[in-house]
Parts: structure tokens; C-alpha cells; sequence
């Protein structure tokens, strides 16, 4: 046993170190740091930026354009990523659908759309989530009638978050509904500019609009755009929610942040803002967040090792979502204490702040709010919490 | 003991009650936030035609003497409806200080402007660099030949973008003093904001801002007096507030969790989510229990008032955070959407954490006092 | 509204605190203190003062022995008894099997019991759970068979408290099991001596002999010894569990708790035990703990005034097991905390401690120990959530 | 980074769990504890034999040179096993003391001893009316033409009644120092007690006991330093042997969750309690990663080494807690009795969390040195 990354994995580390350092514009790295919301103009430079390195789609099969990394890369790169304060690209097109063409499509899927997926050519989102089709996924009601050689979409999608940008939508459809509601799901492609297609925003309680609900009235899709085979769907999207492991706890994430408040600490403290008590208070709490920190990391990096030869430690890693999206929560409360009333004021993207080290004041209590989110989407602890009970205990 | 409403109080809190369901639903209350001065002069109208504004205010000066409990009745129901209208800047801040400091001149002067709804103020206090929640101020007030010149800058000022006039602290030779200052006078720049929690605040600059003699509130120095018993007064509104956006939250849950489907079946039939519920429901009775316990105190003797006010107010501080929380957990994605109530009802009870000492702030005075109980002689 | 008693309640717990001042024996309030282990004789004793003064049996009917007090007067004399450190007396006798022979009872066995057991000439233990009934009481299975003019029981009773000096029993039998569950269950009483009747002692954790196994093998019990009608004993049973609201979350011996902790900080402050970090600590500790305790007794006034005109605030009431538990948990844990190492070595109750302030130290732990059974017994915290989620909740 | 044990630790593993297993079962460990002594002779032995007593000291003293990661091993399968014998008394604390100070000679004396399971050392070092865990001591060491008279009262002492020599900490003219007492010289007095968890303790006083020059460990004033390297390396075994304790809670209260049955159901179907498992596998999970990084601890530099120790101690008390707590509740009556074994699980847990001080101790250290991480130069 040893703790310690090899000469190789640190030689790496300051690799991506001095690389990130050269190569992340410093006005997102800024707004990284304020919690600035990114435009989509934001997210797609710095994609392609990481796709001209070859570092935007690391985890995909080598002649895909991935990269032969060990997990303890992949995770050295994702902590750098964090720790420099570096956007993380679309998740749409990195880790859902990307990966989904490299199992599932066809030679000529892959040769239409994988480089384009890479640079952010075609901007991804996802069809997944119904109104009654949200933890119970497969219950999922919106059809694909089949009508010569389209499938005719018809019912609603929610919470598809950046539809409004997308060029296109992956997402789950219903063929049949004669029996077991995880059969009959077809996975498809299309283009977010077929006609029947309508967007409508969904505000969020951060005050953005990341949301969408996406209505389909007789939506024609060519048959051409199915991946895997029809009904098969399930499977596809299965393999699409379970695949990654190493990055999630999102450990380089908490870190960041608690830098952040190390540095609000300081700066507080120094500035009158905080007083002896608080200070005390504060250091207390950072301590306690700090312990439960280094145990998640330590976590997340035995089920890194484990990864490295073939996986176990399967209790170990059940864990890292939960008590992941537990600590980047915690974070932002802790944040959101320290800008107290003077947090009161809602980001105004109109202007930036007068003292650009302020952002983060006004920017503490939306990244709370929508922080929310992450023990909700992509299966929510509860269900989490369902299956390590069935899986794990056989309860 | 009597935790019994007499029965003007009843008819006061089934009249208020009725009030903000009927008029203040959450469409009206969406609509209002879309204003540009993103609150509903309309509501407020109605507030003051039922003599809500009037409440707390002396007999005769044009009030209804109401007391804390009064105020806990009214605040509650102003809470379960989210209402971002000026009830608690102008008439439980401003007002406050008015109460307790003004003179009866001051109070002929401005009172009845509040109680009619047609004058709106605010209390610019706050200033950044200074301790969250503190009687200090770095802002001046100088001394001239016929008043004084104000000077600072004010932060987290509540309807500070519609205020008609401010009450504004500053230092002056004898320490903490307040002054009323015109919203247009010479000097004022507003720069209004929107609050997280929908309720509009601003930043208030007073670059040599003149005003009379007159427009100090009070003697010079007796500031922080005025202040710090406005603020126990104001905390217990904001305690019974926060039990009424924690009863609408609590019932919304309920409600969803009853009517939501997964699996087949309501997702109330959870046990897991069942004893979650039943845990918002022991924290929203425990902090209707210290609502009642601060506005019954705000009469008794100042140290046993600042133990009871500040237990109250950090009680809900972390009942609010475990049902807001809660709430938007057990929702799902439509928790945190804007389109829908309990989303909201969790921002306004984390804004109300963060005004006038969190619960943090609270419990360090309470560690001052040796605690919440009267330490034994 | 009001906070204050009214001057006939204030003068009322001036003469409960007069009275406890002279009438509770010395090394008894010692005992309390020290948390040691009452013996039978202890209370015993104490019940019998209390008795003579008219106030062993408060809440019973005032023609068998009772007070006419108001809920305002219960709960004042409860919080007075345990400020006092005055013993609680058998449970058994005082809430239990008092209150079901005053409602049920006939008029011979209320002749035949009520005053021997408000004087605990009879000391009684409970005869409910059994090895596999625990929450779901109902499924017990000890049976009781008609035979002449005797019931014959065999069968098994599991954490009977106190069993192995009790005189008599009343218990929960099945006198038949063709129907649901809760029908067929009779409520006997049974004298301890009758044959076939062995008591087999159970140590708990905290080293102390509280709990037994009663086996029942072939004892016959006079058929005049039921309560209500055979097989109506749920009924009884449920009455008895449900009765009492005004001290259930038992917050005079929270408060009780509470004031000991106070003089704890002081006293560790002041010999050097606590550093001023810890002191630190155990303050905000402390605050955080009399915040809850002070809501918690909020509410319990606002049922007990509820109760004074007849019930109703029943959510509030509703938290009161589960909260009132959670403090005095939360209590002995704190408690636990500050006796640190030294607390280790068990008390010894051969031998007093030299220094007699110094009990608490040896007992913190034990004491820690045996209350984890306050949220398990009486039904657990969880079948309170169950109902509360059911009655209150309409879950 | 590599967390997987090599062959010589797989098999090491693999022995003294089989071991435990094997031959510390619940019924013979409840019969140790019924003995006068309270611990088992034969079971000692049984370590004995294995070498496990002679893991963590050097080859050329008769030990196996084990390092961290074969102690965290060692004191995880004794938790599982809950034993109570003395390995952590002599071979831990003790041992400690005579691996970091004592000189060759001493160590030619004692270690053979040790590591055949004849001579059973303890550490008196806590005394009433000092902070809970700390180095100072109150205990006097005067010297004397032919050594040194010791005076003191030390409590807490773990095995103290079982125990043929002492190691002393006193204060010299230096400052802290250590002494090995023989306890059976003049002077030294045994008041022996059970510890709540099993573990036997004593109070031992010691009043004008002579020793001879060579008793002394290291030089004068050479305690703290000695100590507070022993408590690090005492303080990752206890954290180890807390996860063993974990598991072993864990383990039974799952397999009670599925055997239990009520309501015509096993009650681990209760979505509540399942719920509540699971978190209770996160704790373990947390702490077993906590107690990898406190055994790869022990040599890196001092500074990190005890930030890195006091983490894992303080994830310990809170996991442990919660384990041992959420195990009892769950098995509702059984879980309080003595009979079986998951209530003294809880005791071990809450004594794990009391020793070499506890989470809230650790926490303070953390704060002191600005959290776990270093902080950025």
C-alpha cells in the first residue's frame, strides 16, 4: 500500500498542470471562479480548445479520439481541471452520447457524428425525463410510431437542460406498449430542427435558464437514427447512467471550493466581517467538512485504484454519489453563510462587479439554489440509496 | 398559561389568512415580481385597507396598538403567502425605529402615510466590510450650522429602489445616530437590486447628503439603543414569518407527496419519505413554539428577551434549512424550478437565516449569556 | 396569550417544591444525582411518602386515590420531581396497571388492588412483549386456555422489566388465534408465584439486571383475574399505551439533565479539565441543546394547555415521544463527552465514590447506554413516525 | 497509489482473522470477562503463537519489524473480535513507549517478554483534573543518589490490574519523563475496575516508590516527545480497530435487518431502514479509507502525519457513533442487552472514541493547524 502517485502519474499531474495554465483563458477562469454563468459561446471554446490538445474526450476508445489513460490519470485530470478553475465541457456530448456512439453505432453514425460530437460542432441534449417519468424513467410515455422509414414522435420531454441551444436531442422513445415498461423503449437521434418541435424554458430557482420542456407533435425522424435496435433502448440508456466511475465524487470540485473558503476565511477575518467567535465557528465547521473531504477523496481514490486492475471495492465506490453531491452541497451552504445579507442581491450579468474579487458574494446563494440539483438529477439519492440497499446489503 | 388567540386576534388572523389565499396566489405574486419595481402596489393597497399597516402603531398616532402577538398573526400569513411587498421595511423596521425612537412630532409627521400605504421606507444600515450583523456603521453624519451631512455607503438595503425616504445610521461625535433622509434629496443614489428571495434590495450611497436638524430620530448616540430593540422586534416578525413559509412548504410537500406517482404508486407511500415528512413536521412545531415564545417576550425584561429571541431565531434557522432542503428534495426536478412554489418558499427561508443574525450569530449570543434558561443566582 | 402560570399555579409548585425539599430522603436525591441504580427498596419508599401525602397516584380518578389536578398542575409537578432529583416511582403500578383497573377493572379488583398498588404493597411488572412480537405487539403468541374456571398459560414473555421482584403481573395473552391478529388476546393479571412461572434475568449493557424472560408452563390463573372480556385485551392494551400526553417528552428531566451539564462546564472550566478550546465547544454544544430543549417544552405547554380545554393541538403532540427522547439521548451523550477517559471504570456499587461529586463521572457512560432504550421501548421511534405519518400526515 | 496488500500481509490477514474467528467467539469471549482478570490468558497466548505480539518491533529485539499497515491488520480483526486482552496495552502503547525511547538494553530486557506473552506491560500515564488528553502530568519524579522516587495518582490506566510492569510518566526537574515501575515494588497501589467496554482498567497510585537510574526511558525531559509519537501510532491502531468493530456491527445488524421478521415481513423491507443501512456502509466506508491513510501516515513528516491521524480520528467517532447508535435502534430490545453482541460493539465504539482524545479533541487539533489539507505556501 502506498498513498503516493507514481513518477510517472506526477509527471503527468504537471503535465496537465502547465498545460491548463497556458491554455484557459483567464476570463472563464474568472467566471469559474465567480460562479458566473457560462454561455454556451463559453463552454464550446474551451471544448475546443481541450479537443485541439486531444483532451476532450479522454475516457472514449483510443481510435475515437480517446485517450489510453490509466484511472489514476483520469482522475489527476479531472482534480487539475478543477483545481485550475477549467469549465468542464458538455456533458451531453462528452460523457452521455459520445460514449453511447462508440458502443452502440453504427460505422456510419460514428463517422457522422463522433468528430463533431468531439469539438462541439453539434451541440448534444437529452430526451430522457417525462412529467410522470422522472425516478421511474422507463415509465416513460412520449411514442415513436413507426411510419415507412421515419419514426412520427409525439407527447413531451421536461427538464431537458440546454435545449435551447442544441442542434440536436438523444433520447428515449417509446415503440411499443404491450409489456414490461422497460421494454418497448427505442433510443434515437434528431435534429432539433424538424419541424414539430417546440422548446419552452423552465426558470430555475438560481434565476437561469438552463431547462426546457421539449413538446413533439408529429415529429418525423428517419429510421436511419435509431441506435441499437427498436425496444432496445433500455439497455442503451443503462449502460449510458452506469458507465463512469472515477470522476464521481467529484472530489476535484469540493476542493476547489474549499480552497475557496480557506481564502474567504482569510480575507474575512482580516477585513472585520468576521468576528473571533465566527472565525472560530468557521474554522470548526471547515475542519469537520475537510475530515469528511479527505475520506471521500481517499474513498474515491482506492476505487480508482481498484478500477485500475479490472473494479471491486464496489461498496466503496456505491458511496461516492451520495456522499459526493452531499459534500459539493455542503460547500455552497457554508459559502452562503459567509455572504450573509450582503448576499441578499441576485448576480446581475449586466455588469460585473465593481471589485472582481466580489463575485462571489452575490453568486453564493443561486450556486446553493441549483446546487440542489445534484442530489437530484442523473438518479436521485433516494434511488441511490435503493439500489446500494438491494445490490449491496440484499435488502 | 394560555396559548389560546383571543378572539380579536382570531378574526385578525382568519381575516389576514383569508387575504393573502385570495388575493396572493402564486400567479399574482409571479406577476409582481415581474414588475419593474417587482413588488404589487395593489397588494400593499389591500394590506393597508385592512389597517395591517396601521398594526403596530399607538392609538393615536393613527394605529391600532397592536403587540407581539399581533405581529406574529399577521407575519405568519404575510409568510405562508411569500409576500415581497414593503410590510416589513417600512412598517416593522423603519417603523420600528420610528416607534421607539421618533418624536411625537416625527411620528404626526409619517404615520399616517405608512398607514394610509402611500409612504414607503427603509432602513439603510448595512454596510459591507463590517461584521454580518452588527450595531457599527463607518458611514458619518456631520455636524453643519442648520443639520447635518451624511456620508456612506448602504448595502442590503430592503425596498431600498422604492423607499420615499431612508432611515439612515451614521456616526457622530456621540456614537450611533439615525436620521431620515428624502429619497430625493441631493447626494442619494439608489442602485436597486433584485433579492434572491424575490424581494427587491439596494445598495444606497450618501455622497454629502444634507438634511435638517429635524431629521435626527432621537438624541446623537442613541442609535444603537433604538436599533438593537427594533431588531428583537423585527427578528420575532421575521421568526413568525418563516413558521408561515414553512407551513405552506410543509403542506405543499404533503400534498405532492400524496399525488406524485413512481413506480405505480403515490411516492407518499415511502416509508423513507414518510419519516423525512414527519421530521419537517416536528421542526415546523417546534419553531411555531419559539414563534409564540418571541413575540410573548418582546415586553419582558431585555436580558430574558435577548435569550428568548435569539433561541427563536436560531431555532428557525435550522428548521428552515432541514424543511427548505427537504422540500425541494422530495419534489425532485420541479423543486427547483421558478415555476413553482416550494422552490421559492425555500429561498425566502434561506434570505430569512441571513437577516439580522443567522443562526450561528444567535447561538454565540446565547454562549454570551450562558444560554437560553436564566442561569440559576 | 401567556407565558406565565397564574399565581394559584405558581403557588401550587411552591408548595410541590417545599414539599420535595423536606420529604425526599438525602441519599436517595444522592442517588439520583450520581445516576446509580435505584434497588426496589428505594423506591419503594419513596413511593410510600409520596403516597401519604396523597400524591403517589395523581392522575388516577380522584374517588381511587387521585388528584384533581389540571394539566398545568401535572406538568408542574413533574418538572418540580425531577428538578428535585425525586424518583418516578413504578411505572408499572403509577401508569400502567393503576389507570386500567380504575377504568376496567371490577369493582372486587379495584378493592382488591388499587390501594396496595398505589402503595406498591403489590409491585407489578408487565407481561406484553415476547420474542418474536416486539413493534408488532399484536402477533403475540403465549397462549391462555380455558380450563374450568382457569385460564393455563404457556409461552414465553421477553424484556419484562423489574419481573424479578414482582409480585404480580399483568400481561397479554392469546385466547385465540382463528381471527386478525388483534382479536383473541386477553389481559390477565397473574400472581408471580404461581407455579409453572420461571423468571430467567437478561444483563442489559449498562451491566444492570432491569430486564427478564418469564416462561409460563402450564400456570394456571383464576378466571376471575381478566380484565374486560376475553379476547377484548387489545383494547385494554391500547388504552393503556395511549393515555398520557402530559409528560411524555419528559423535559424536567432534560431540564434536570441540563442544569447538572451547566454545573459540569463550570466546575471541568474551573479544576482544568477543559481547555479553553473545549470549553469553547461544550458552550455552543449546550446552546444548540437548550434551543431544542427550550421548543420542545414549548410545545409540551402548548399540548398540556390543550389538554385544559379538552385536547387538541395533536400535531404538536405528536412529536413529543420522538423529540423528547431525542433530547434526553442527546443529553447523556454530552454528558458521556465531558466524563472522557476518567469514565471508563464502571461504578462500583460496593464501594461509594471517595469524592461524592464525583459519581457522574463513572455513571456517564452506563447511563448513556441503557437510555438508548427510551426510543425503543414503549414503541420505537419508528412506529411513532409510522403513526404520525398515517394519523397526522394521511400518508 | 496503491491500496491493495501484498502477499505477506494478505496471509497476515488472513491468520489473525481466522483466528478471531475462530477462536473469540461471542460465548468465549463473555467467558474471559467473567474471569477474575476479565481477559483471556489462552487467547493472549493464541496471539502469542501467531507472532502477532512481536509484529511492530525490530528483528534484532526478537520482532517482525511490521509497519503501519500490519498493525492496521492486527487491531482490525481484534475489533471485529472485540477482544479484550491486553495487545494494545503492552504491545501498542507500552511497546510503543519502549520502541521510541527506551535504550537497547531496556529493550533486550522486556521485549522478549512481551512478544512471548509473559510479561504484560501498561501505560499510566491520565490523571483526574487534567484535560482529557494531554501531556502533562502532575505525577513527580524527584531523584534520588541511586535513581528516582516517584508520587502520583494516574487513572485510567488500560490492564493496569493485569500488568507486571508500568510504564510512569512524571515530571522531573527536565519535564515530562518516563519510568518502567515494577508493580509489584513498594508503594504501588492497584485499585482494578472493569471498563464499560470489557477492557479491564485501574486506577494506580503511587506513593515513594523507589526505582533505580536505569528505570528512566530515554533522558530527562524526554516524555512529551516519546508520548506524542506513541499516541499518533496508538491513536491509527484504535482508529484500525474501530473499523473492525464497524464491520462487525455492520455485518450483524444487516443480517438482523434480514432475519428479523414483523408485521409478517423481515424489517429490513422497511425502505426507512434500508435507507438508514446504507448510510451506515457510507460511515464504514469513510472510516476504512480513514484508517488506510492513518497506517500510511506513520512515517511521513510530522506535521501532515498528525493532521493525517487526527482526520481519521475524528471520522472514527462520528462514524462510530452513528454505527453503533443506528445498530442498536435497529435491533430495538436485543440491542441493549449484554447477551448479545452488538451492544458491546457500541461500548467498544463509544471507549474507541474517549481514548487519546476524542473527535471533538481531534477537531481542535485540526483547526489549530488550519484543516487536513496543507495549506498553500
Amino acid at each position: 500500500m502506498k498513498l503516493d502517485f507514481t513518477p510517472e502519474e506526477t509527471a503527468f499531474r504537471d503535465e496537465v498542470r502547465s498545460f491548463l495554465k497556458d491554455a484557459l483563458p483567464d476570463d472563464l477562469r474568472r467566471k469559474m471562479i465567480n460562479r458566473d454563468h457560462l454561455t454556451k459561446e463559453d463552454t464550446v471554446r474551451w471544448q475546443r480548445i481541450l479537443n485541439a490538445r486531444g483532451w476532450a474526450v479522454t475516457h472514449w476508445p483510443v481510435e475515437y479520439g480517446g485517450q489510453a489513460w490509466t484511472p489514476a490519470q483520469r482522475y489527476i485530470f479531472q482534480e487539475e481541471m478543477a483545481l485550475a478553475h477549467a469549465p468542464e465541457g458538455s456533458p451531453f456530448n462528452v460523457n452521455m452520447i459520445g460514449p453511447v456512439l462508440c458502443k452502440f453505432g453504427t460505422a456510419a453514425q460514428q463517422e457522422r457524428f463522433l468528430a463533431a460530437t468531439a469539438n462541439i460542432d453539434i451541440w448534444w441534449c437529452q430526451g430522457f425525463s417525462e412529467p410522470g417519468a422522472g425516478s421511474d424513467l422507463a415509465s416513460l410515455k412520449t411514442t415513436a410510431v413507426r411510419d415507412g422509414d421515419h419514426y412520427v414522435l409525439n407527447g413531451q420531454k421536461i427538464w431537458t437542460t440546454q435545449a435551447q441551444h442544441a442542434d440536436w436531442m438523444f433520447g428515449l422513445f417509446r415503440t411499443d406498449s404491450s409489456g414490461k415498461k422497460q421494454q418497448g423503449i427505442t433510443f434515437l437521434l434528431l435534429d432539433m430542427k424538424t419541424p414539430g418541435i417546440t422548446v419552452r424554458p423552465i426558470e430555475t430557482i438560481d434565476g437561469e435558464h438552463d431547462a426546457n420542456e421539449v413538446f413533439f407533435d408529429d415529429v418525423r425522424v428517419p429510421v436511419e437514427n435509431i441506435i441499437g435496435e427498436e425496444g432496445r433502448g433500455w439497455d442503451v440508456a443503462k449502460h449510458l447512467l452506469g458507465s463512469e466511475r472515477s470522476g464521481i465524487a467529484r472530489i476535484g470540485l469540493s476542493k476547489e471550493r474549499l480552497s475557496q473558503l480557506r481564502a474567504l476565511e482569510t480575507r474575512l477575518a482580516a477585513d472585520g466581517t468576521l468576528t473571533g467567535e465566527e472565525q472560530r465557528r468557521l474554522a470548526h465547521k471547515l475542519a469537520e467538512v475537510e475530515v469528511e473531504l479527505r475520506a471521500l477523496e481517499l474513498t474515491q481514490l482506492r476505487v480508482v485504484a481498484a478500477d485500475a486492475h479490472g473494479g471491486g471495492a464496489n461498496a466503496a465506490a456505491s458511496i461516492l454519489k451520495v456522499k459526493g453531491t452531499e459534500m459539493q452541497q455542503r460547500m455552497t451552504e457554508l459559502v452562503t453563510e459567509l455572504a450573509g445579507p450582503a448576499g441578499l442581491a441576485m448576480p446581475d450579468h449586466d455588469h460585473a462587479p465593481n471589485d472582481p474579487d466580489d463575485g462571489w458574494v452575490n453568486a453564493a446563494a443561486p450556486f446553493y439554489f441549483t446546487m440542489r440539483k445534484v442530489s437530484i438529477f442523473g438518479g436521485s439519492n433516494e434511488v441511490q440509496k435503493n439500489i446500494i440497499a438491494k445490490t449491496m446489503l440484499g435488502l | 398559561m394560555d396559548f389560546d388567540l383571543n378572539d380579536e386576534q382570531k378574526m385578525l388572523q382568519e381575516t389576514v389568512t383569508r387575504f393573502v389565499a385570495e388575493t396572493y396566489d402564486f400567479q399574482k405574486r409571479e406577476h409582481a415580481l415581474k414588475t419593474p419595481e417587482g413588488w404589487s402596489r395593489e397588494a400593499y393597497a389591500g394590506l393597508a385597507e385592512m389597517g395591517l399597516l396601521a398594526l403596530p402603531f399607538a392609538e393615536e398616532e393613527g394605529g391600532f396598538g397592536g403587540g407581539g402577538v399581533e405581529m406574529m398573526i399577521v407575519m405568519e400569513a404575510l409568510g405562508r403567502g411569500l409576500m415581497v411587498e414593503p410590510y416589513f421595511a417600512t412598517v416593522v423596521l423603519a417603523g420600528g425605529v420610528l416607534r421607539h425612537g421618533a418624536s411625537a412630532e416625527q411620528r404626526a409627521d409619517i404615520v399616517p402615510g405608512i398607514v394610509a400605504g402611500e409612504h414607503i421606507l427603509a432602513l439603510a444600515h448595512s454596510e459591507a466590510g463590517l461584521p454580518r450583523h452588527t450595531l457599527m456603521a463607518r458611514a458619518t453624519a456631520s455636524s453643519t450650522d442648520d443639520g447635518w451631512t451624511l456620508d456612506g455607503r448602504k448595502i442590503a438595503v430592503i425596498h431600498g429602489q422604492s423607499a420615499d425616504t431612508f432611515v439612515v445610521s451614521a456616526m457622530t461625535e456621540a456614537g450611533l445616530s439615525l436620521f431620515l433622509v428624502d429619497a430625493a434629496a441631493d447626494g442619494v443614489t439608489v442602485e436597486g437590486k433584485r433579492g434572491y428571495d424575490g424581494v427587491p434590495v439596494a445598495t444606497v450611497a450618501f455622497a454629502g447628503v444634507n438634511v435638517a436638524k429635524e431629521a435626527l430620530i432621537g438624541s446623537p448616540g442613541q442609535g444603537e439603543d433604538i436599533l438593537s430593540r427594533v431588531f428583537e422586534e423585527a427578528t420575532a416578525a421575521l421568526v413568525a414569518e418563516s413558521v408561515g413559509a414553512m407551513v405552506e412548504t410543509f403542506d405543499v410537500t404533503v400534498d405532492y407527496l400524496k399525488t406524485r406517482q413512481q413506480f405505480g404508486i403515490a411516492i407518499g407511500s415511502f416509508q423513507a419519505l414518510q419519516h423525512r415528512a414527519v421530521e419537517m413536521l416536528m421542526q415546523l412545531e417546534l419553531s411555531r413554539s419559539m414563534s409564540i415564545l418571541a413575540a410573548l417576550s418582546l415586553d419582558i425584561d431585555a436580558d430574558q428577551r435577548s435569550r428568548n429571541i435569539s433561541a427563536a431565531k436560531a431555532q428557525i434557522g435550522k428548521s428552515g434549512r432541514i424543511i427548505g432542503q427537504e422540500a425541494v428534495q422530495m419534489h425532485g426536478a420541479i423543486g427547483i424550478t421558478a415555476e413553482y412554489k416550494v422552490g421559492h418558499a425555500f429561498k425566502r427561508l434561506t434570505a430569512i437565516d441571513a437577516l439580522l443574525g443567522d443562526r450561528d450569530w444567535h447561538l454565540a449570543r446565547l454562549v454570551e449569556k450562558r444560554g437560553v434558561y436564566p442561569v440559576a443566582a
